[in-house]
C-alpha cells in the first residue's frame, strides 16, 4: 500500500506522519510537496498537523488554496481514503470536504496534553481495528479543535453515523464533543487528536496505531476483492 | 489605487469565546456598562481599480477572507487614492 | 530619520550624538582612533551597536574567561552561533540558552515569541535540526495584575511561536519573586542535533565569494535593539523603545527547512544569523572570524519600507534573516533552494580581503571600518568590585529554628507557592511531543527525548535558584550547576556539558560586579568537578529598575545522554512496597528555602552548604545503580525539601508513600539541604542497590494507598495527607492565581 | 443601548506577517489586482448609554482593546439602539 503525507508550507507534523506509516505498519510512503498536481497514484493520502501558512487568517483556509488539493479533492470523491489530523481536519473543513468549522478553544489557549476518546464508530475504514465505544489515549495539541457546525448538520452527521470520535472530557468546546467525523461516504476522516503521536507505548501510547492498521486492512481487504 | 476595508464577523447564534472573554474582563474592570461584546476581523485591502472590481472583492470575501460556514462578510470600496 | 537630516561627522561629535547611541566619550574617541578620522553617522552606529554590552561582553568578558570550556566531547566552545557535543554515532547536539528580557518587559507576547525565534536560529544556523526548545522564565508576585499579564503573555508567545515552528517546548523554569517585578526574565534555550558532517561556521572565507541575504525583508524594526538591551529600564525607555520586532513563525519555519537544505550543499562556505545587530553583527563578525572582510551594496538589501538609511538597514532587528556566505558562482544552487521554500534571497556583497566592512549605497561608500575593530576589538572593562552589603550581613544572622504545628497545612501550603505548584497551566500550551521523540514529558526533573533510529536519549533541563546566589553568590553558582547535574542524572543521563544565561542587574555598580565574579567561580567550580563544561551562552545586564537590581540569576541549561532506553527514569513512584531511600544527610538548613520565604516573608541568613566532592560522586553513584536497572524513580531533593520531593513523587500515580524520620521535624521535612536524591527501589534489588551506595538510608516504601504518611521513630505520625489534597493544592495554585482578578 | 465599533489595526512599521501571507495567497488565486492587505480586528460593543460614554470606549481601547505598544484604534459611536 502506498501513502501520501501532503506537505504544506509550514506543515510540521510530516515528518511524524511519514514514521507513523513507516515504522508503525512497515508501509511505502511519500511526502508530497503542495504544489504537486496529482496524488492519483497513492492509496491513501494523508493531511498532517502542523500551521499551514502560520494558520494565518484561519486555520487551513490558504492550504485549502494549494494546488496539490485539488487532486487530493478529486480522489476523495473517487472514495480513496483521506485522513485530516489536525491542521489537516482544519484544511478538509475549509476545502469543504467535511462539514462545519473550528473555532479558537473556548479557554482561548492552545492546549497540549493526551486526552481520552471514545470510538463512537468503528465501521469506517479507519477505525475496524477499535471496539465500539472503546476508550483510546491519544494526545492533542491544538489552539484551533472547537468544533462547530449548525443544528441541521450536527443532525445529519448523527443519522449517518458521521461521528467517529469524541471526547471523553470537554477540552476544548467542541459541540458535543466532537474530536473526528468522516464524510457520508465514510472514506474521508477529519480528527483533532494526533493519532501519528501514539504508535508506541515509549511515548506514552500506542492507541493510534490501530488506526493505521484499520487503513492498511481495509485497504487489503477491498484490494483483494477487486482483483 | 483603492481602499477595499472588509469586516468579518461571526455569524448569528455561533459562539464567540473571544468576545465572551473580552466581556469578562471588561465586567471586571468595572465596565459594567457594556453588554455584550463581539469580535471580527478587519481586512484592509489595496486594490488596483478595475471595472469588476465590486464582483472581485466580493469573490475573494467568499473564497477566502471569510468562511462562510460561521462568518458573514461586509465591505466598503473607497474612493480612488493616489 | 531621512538620509539629508542625518548629523555631520562634525556635528555628531560636537553635540556627542553618539551618546544617545550608548557610545561613552572615551568609546567614541577610540573610534575616532581606530579610523583616523570621524566617524559618520552610520559607522558610528556600527560601533555604538556592535560596542554594546550586549554585542561585546565588555564587563563580562573577562570573568568568562574563567569558565571551563574544554572538554574531551567538545566540538565546538563559546565563539558560534552555539555550542556543539559529542554523542557518539557521527551524531552531536547542538545548545545554546538566551536573554530576550528587555523586549519582553515591554511588549511580552512578541518579546518572548522572538526569543524563541532567534535561539531556533542561532542552532539551526549551525547546520543542526532543533529538536528541543525549553525556557528559564522570572517574574514578580502573580497577585499583581501586571505581572499576570506578563505572565500570561510571555507563556502565550513563547507556545505560539514554538508551537509553529514545530520544535517542542519540552522543559524549563518558572519562579516569582517580587525582585522581577518590573524586570521579569525571560531566558529560551533550544537544543539541536547534527551530523558531525554538516557543522557548519559562521564565517566569511574566500576573496571573491559571494555574500548572500536570506528570509524575511528588513523593516525598521528594532533599530537598536542591542544598545536598549544594554541599559536599565526606566520610564524613559518606554519612549526610547526601538518599534517592536514582531515575530512570523510561519517565515522561520520556512527558514529552518531551506537552511537545513543549504547546509547540504558545499556551495555554502558559512551562515549566520541576523540577530541582534543584524547585519551589521552578521557580517562583521563572520568576516572577523575567517580573517577577512565583507563589502555590501545596501541597495540591494530587500527592504520592507521606503526610503531606508543605510544606518536604518544595518541597525535593524527584524527578526527571521540570515546571512550566507557562497561559493563565487554557486548562488542559484542557494536561490532554488530558497525560492523552493518560497523564501526571498538576494546576493548583497561579497568577501573582500581587506579586512573591512565596506557599505555602499546609491553609489557611494557610506562607511569603510576595521572588521575587528568592531567585532573583536570592543573595550573591555574591569570594573570595579565591592563586596555586597547583604552578604556580610546575611552571613552573621543566626539560623532560626522553625517549630511547626501543622505540618500538613505547612506541606499544603509549599505546594501552593508558585515557584513549588505544578507548571501544568504552562506546558499545556506547549506542544511539547511535535517530532515524536519526547519520552518524558515535562513535569518530571529533565525532559528526556530519544534519538529517532538509536537506542539513546537526550536530557536536558534548565535551572537557577537565585535566592541562594543572592544570599552567597559563590554558593549559589554551585547550586546552580550542581542542581542541573542533579536533574539530568535522576532521569538516568550522564551530564555532557552546559550553556548559561546570565542575568544580572548594572556591572557599573560595583556591589553588583561582585555577584557576578562570585557567582561565576562558583558556577566555573561546580563545571570543573562535575566535568560539564560550558559550550556557549549569554549575558543580560542592567536588568533593574528605579526599584532595584534582580536578583542574580545565572540559568543554567544543561544536556545529558542516556546511553540505553532502558536508563529513562522519572521522579514518579512506579510500584507499591518499593523502598525508598533518601541519599544524603539532612541538616537544618533554612536560609533562602521556601520554608523561610513562606514563613518569614522573605530570604536571610546563610544558604546550604555544598561540598561538590559529594555531590559528585553521589551522582556517579546514583547514574550507575540506575544504569544496572535497580531504581524504579529518582528525584532530587530541591525546593521545599523532603516533604515536597516525596509529594511531587507520588502525585499523579496512584500510589502513596509510608517514610519515617528520624530528627527535627521541621528540618527533616523542610530543609534544603544539597546533594540529596529520593529514589524508590524494588524490594529485590535491595541488596544490589545497597552495594552501590551504602550510605543510602532507607526511609519508608512506596505503599498501594493513595496519601502521604510521615512517622516519627516511635511510630507516632508527624503527618498525613490524601494524595487528591496534595494534588489539588499542587495543581491548582497556579490556574488559581492566574484567574483571580483584582 | 449604543453600538460602539473599534477598529484596531498594526502601527505602521509593525510587520503584518498574517497580511502578507493573505496577499500571497490571493496572488496565487489570481487577484493580483492586490497590491497589499493589512489585518486588523474589529470589536462591536453593546454599551448603556452614559455621559462619560467616548471617555469610557477611550479608557477600554487603551486598556484592553488595544495593545498601545503595537497596535492603533479608532472607533465610532453609533446610534442609540432598541
Ligand atoms: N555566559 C556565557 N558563557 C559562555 N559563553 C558565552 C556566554 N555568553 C556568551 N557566550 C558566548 O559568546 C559568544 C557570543 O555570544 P552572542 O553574542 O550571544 O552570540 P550570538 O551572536 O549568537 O547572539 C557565543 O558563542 C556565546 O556562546
Ligand atoms: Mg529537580
Amino acid at each position: 500500500m502506498k501513502f501520501a503525507v501532503i506537505v504544506f508550507p509550514g506543515s510540521n507534523c510530516d515528518d511524524d506522519m511519514v514514521y507513523a506509516v513507516q515504522e508503525g505498519l512497515q508501509e511505502d510512503v511519500d511526502k508530497v510537496w503542495y504544489t504537486e498536481e496529482s496524488v492519483a497514484d497513492y492509496d491513501a493520502i494523508l493531511l498532517p498537523g502542523g500551521f499551514s501558512y502560520g494558520d494565518y487568517l484561519r486555520s487551513g483556509a490558504i492550504a485549502r488554496f494549494a494546488p496539490v488539493m485539488e487532486s487530493v479533492i478529486e480522489e476523495a470523491q473517487k472514495g480513496k481514503p483521506v485522513l485530516g489530523v489536525c491542521n489537516g481536519f482544519q484544511v478538509l473543513l475549509e476545502a469543504g470536504l467535511l462539514p462545519g468549522a473550528m473555532q479558537r478553544n473556548k479557554n482561548l489557549k492552545f492546549i497540549c496534553r493526551p486526552v481520552e476518546l471514545k470510538v463512537d464508530n468503528n465501521e469506517t475504514g479507519f477505525t475496524k481495528s477499535y471496539e465500539k465505544g472503546e476508550s483510546i489515549t491519544v494526545p492533542v495539541a491544538h489552539g484551533d479543535g472547537n468544533y462547530y457546525c449548525d443544528n441541521k448538520t450536527l443532525q445529519q452527521l448523527k443519522e449517518n453515523n458521521q461521528i467517529v470520535f469524541t471526547y471523553q472530557d470537554d477540552i476544548n468546546g467542541s459541540v458535543e464533543g466532537i474530536a473526528g467525523i468522516v464524510n457520508e461516504k465514510g472514506n474521508v476522516l477529519g480528527m483533532m487528536p494526533h493519532p501519528e503521536r501514539a504508535t508506541t507505548s515509549l511515548l506514552g501510547s500506542s492507541d493510534g496505531l490501530k488506526l493505521f492498521q484499520s487503513i492498511l486492512n481495509h485497504w487489503r481487504e477491498s484490494h483483494v476483492l477487486t482483483s | 489605487m483603492v481602499k477595499v476595508q472588509v469586516y468579518v464577523t461571526l455569524k448569528e447564534g455561533v459562539l464567540d469565546p473571544q468576545g465572551s472573554a473580552i466581556t469578562h474582563s471588561l465586567h471586571t474592570m468595572n465596565y459594567n456598562e457594556v453588554k455584550s461584546v463581539q469580535t471580527g476581523k478587519y481586512i484592509e485591502l489595496e486594490v488596483e481599480k478595475t471595472d469588476d472590481l465590486e464582483e472581485r472583492v466580493k469573490e475573494m470575501c467568499e473564497k477566502l477572507l471569510s468562511n462562510p460556514v460561521i462568518e458573514d462578510y461586509t465591505y466598503t470600496i473607497g474612493e480612488a487614492v493616489s | 530619520m531621512s538620509l539629508l537630516l542625518e548629523p555631520t561627522p562634525e556635528k555628531i561629535k560636537e553635540d556627542k550624538v553618539y551618546q544617545e547611541m550608548g557610545l561613552t566619550d572615551e568609546e567614541f574617541e577610540l573610534a575616532e582612533k581606530i579610523l583616523g578620522r570621524q566617524p559618520n553617522y552610520t559607522e558610528t552606529g556600527l560601533f555604538s551597536v556592535m560596542w554594546s554590552e550586549h554585542c561585546s561582553y565588555k564587563h563580562s568578558k573577562v570573568l568568562l574567561k574563567k569558565f571551563p570550556v574544554k572538554g574531551e566531547k567538545v566540538l565546538q566552545g563559546p565563539g558560534e552561533g552555539a555550542g556543539i557535543i559529542d554523542i557518539g554515532d557521527e551524531q552531536a547536539v547542538v545548545f545554546k540558552i538566551e536573554s530576550h528580557n528587555h523586549p519582553s518587559a515591554i511588549e511580552p507576547y512578541q518579546g518572548a515569541a522572538t526569543g524563541v525565534g532567534g535561539i531556533l536560529r542561532d542552532v539551526f544556523s549551525m547546520g543542526a535540526k532543533p529538536v528541543a526548545l525549553l525556557n528559564s522564565l522570572r517574574f514578580g508576585e502573580l497577585t499583581s495584575p501586571r505581572v499576570r499579564y506578563l505572565f500570561e503573555e510571555v507563556v502565550a508567545g513563547i507556545a505560539g511561536y514554538g508551537n509553529c515552528v514545530g520544535v517542542p517546548t519540552v522543559g524549563g523554569e518558572v519562579q516569582f519573586d517580587p525582585c522581577y517585578e518590573g524586570n521579569p526574565l525571560v531566558n529560551a534555550m533550544c537544543v539541536g542535533l547534527i551530523d558531525h558532517k554538516d557543522i557548519q561556521k559562521g564565517q566569511a572565507k574566500g576573496t571573491g565569494n559571494t555574500v548572500m541575504y536570506v528570509g524575511a525583508s528588513t523593516g525598521k524594526d528594532g533599530i537598536h535593539g542591542a544598545t536598549f538591551a544594554s541599559e536599565e529600564l526606566s520610564e524613559e525607555s518606554e519612549s526610547k523603545r526601538p518599534s517592536v520586532q514582531v515575530g512570523d513563525p510561519f517565515m522561520e519555519k520556512l527558514l529552518l527547512e531551506a537552511c537545513l537544505e543549504l547546509v547540504q550543499s558545499d556551495a555554502l562556505i558559512g551562515i549566520q544569523d541576523m540577530g541582534a545587530a543584524g547585519l551589521t553583527s552578521s557580517s562583521a563578525e563572520m568576516a572577523s572570524k575567517a580573517g577577512s572582510g565583507i563589502e555590501m551594496d545596501l541597495d540591494k538589501v530587500p527592504q520592507r519600507e521606503k526610503d531606508m538609511t543605510p544606518y536604518e538597514m544595518m541597525l535593524s532587528e527584524s527578526q527571521e534573516r540570515m546571512l550566507l556566505v557562497v561559493e563565487k558562482g554557486r548562488e542559484q544552487e542557494m536561490k532554488d533552494i530558497c525560492d523552493k521554500w518560497g523564501l526571498l534571497s538576494a546576493k548583497v556583497g561579497h568577501v573582500i580581503e581587506d579586512k573591512r566592512l565596506r557599505l555602499l549605497h546609491e553609489g557611494n561608500v557610506v562607511a569603510d571600518v576595521p572588521v575587528d575593530a568592531l567585532a573583536e576589538e570592543a573595550p573591555v572593562y574591569h570594573p570595579p568590585s565591592k563586596e555586597h552589603s547583604a552578604f556580610q550581613v546575611n552571613q552573621q544572622v543566626k539560623e532560626t529554628v522553625f517549630h511547626i504545628d501543622d505540618t500538613k497545612q505547612t506541606l499544603l501550603d509549599l505546594l501552593k507557592q508558585p515557584t513549588i505548584a505544578s507548571k501544568e497551566w504552562v506546558y499545556d500550551q506547549y506542544d511539547y511531543m511535535v517530532q515524536t521523540n519526547t519520552v518524558v514529558q515535562p513535569g518530571s526533573d529533565a525532559a528526556v527525548l530519544r534519538v529517532r533510529g538509536k537506542n539513546k536519549a537526550l536530557a536536558m533541563t534548565t535551572d537557577s535558584n537565585s535566592r541562594f546566589i543572592y544570599l552567597d553568590p559563590e554558593a549559589g553558582g554551585k547550586i546552580a550547576v550542581a542542581e542541573a547535574a542533579r536533574n539530568i542524572v535522576c532521569s538516568g543521563g550522564v551530564p555532557l556539558g552546559l550553556t548559561d544565561c546570565l542575568n544580572y542587574g548594572s556591572p557599573e555598580n560595583p556591589e553588583i560586579y561582585w555577584q557576578l565574579e562570585k557567582s561565576t567561580d562558583g558556577m566555573s567550580a561546580a563545571c570543573e568537578q562535575l566535568q560539564t563544561p560550558v559550550i556557549g551562552g549569554n549575558v543580560s545586564l542592567y536588568n533593574e529598575t528605579k526599584e532595584g537590581a534582580i536578583y542574580p540569576t545565572p540559568v543554567v541549561g544543561m544536556v545529558g545522554l542516556i546511553e540505553d532506553l532502558d536508563h529513562i527514569t522519572t521522579q514518579s513512584f512506579k510500584n507499591a512496597e518499593d523502598i525508598l531511600y533518601l541519599i544524603g544527610e539532612t541538616k537544618p538548613e533554612f536560609g533562602g528555602s521556601e520554608l523561610q520565604k513562606l514563613l518569614e516573608g522573605d530570604i536571610s541568613g546563610k544558604v546550604p552548604e555544598i561540598n561538590l566532592e559529594t555531590e559528585k560522586e553521589r551522582q556517579q553513584k546514583l547514574l550507575e545503580a540506575i544504569r544496572n536497572q535497580l531504581v524504579s524513580s529518582a528525584h532530587d531533593v530541591a525546593e521545599g525539601g523532603l516533604a515536597v520531593a516525596a509529594a511531587e513523587s507520588l502525585i499523579g500515580t496512584g500510589l502513596g508513600a509510608a517514610i519515617t524520620i528520624n530528627g527535627d521535624t521541621a528540618a527533616e521535612l523542610f530543609s534544603e539541604t544539597q546533594s540529596r536524591f529520593l529514589v524508590s527501589v524494588p524490594k529485590v534489588k535491595k541488596e544490589a542497590f545497597e552495594k552501590i551506595i551504602p550510605e543510602a538510608r532507607a526511609i519508608g516504601s512506596v505503599t498501594n494507598e493513595e496519601n502521604l504518611e510521615i512517622y516519627s521513630p516511635s511510630g507516632e505520625i508527624v503527618l498525613q495527607a490524601a494524595a487528591n489534597e496534595l494534588e489539588s493544592a499542587w495543581k491548582g495554585a497556579i490556574p488559581c492565581l492566574v484567574k483571580s482578578k483584582d
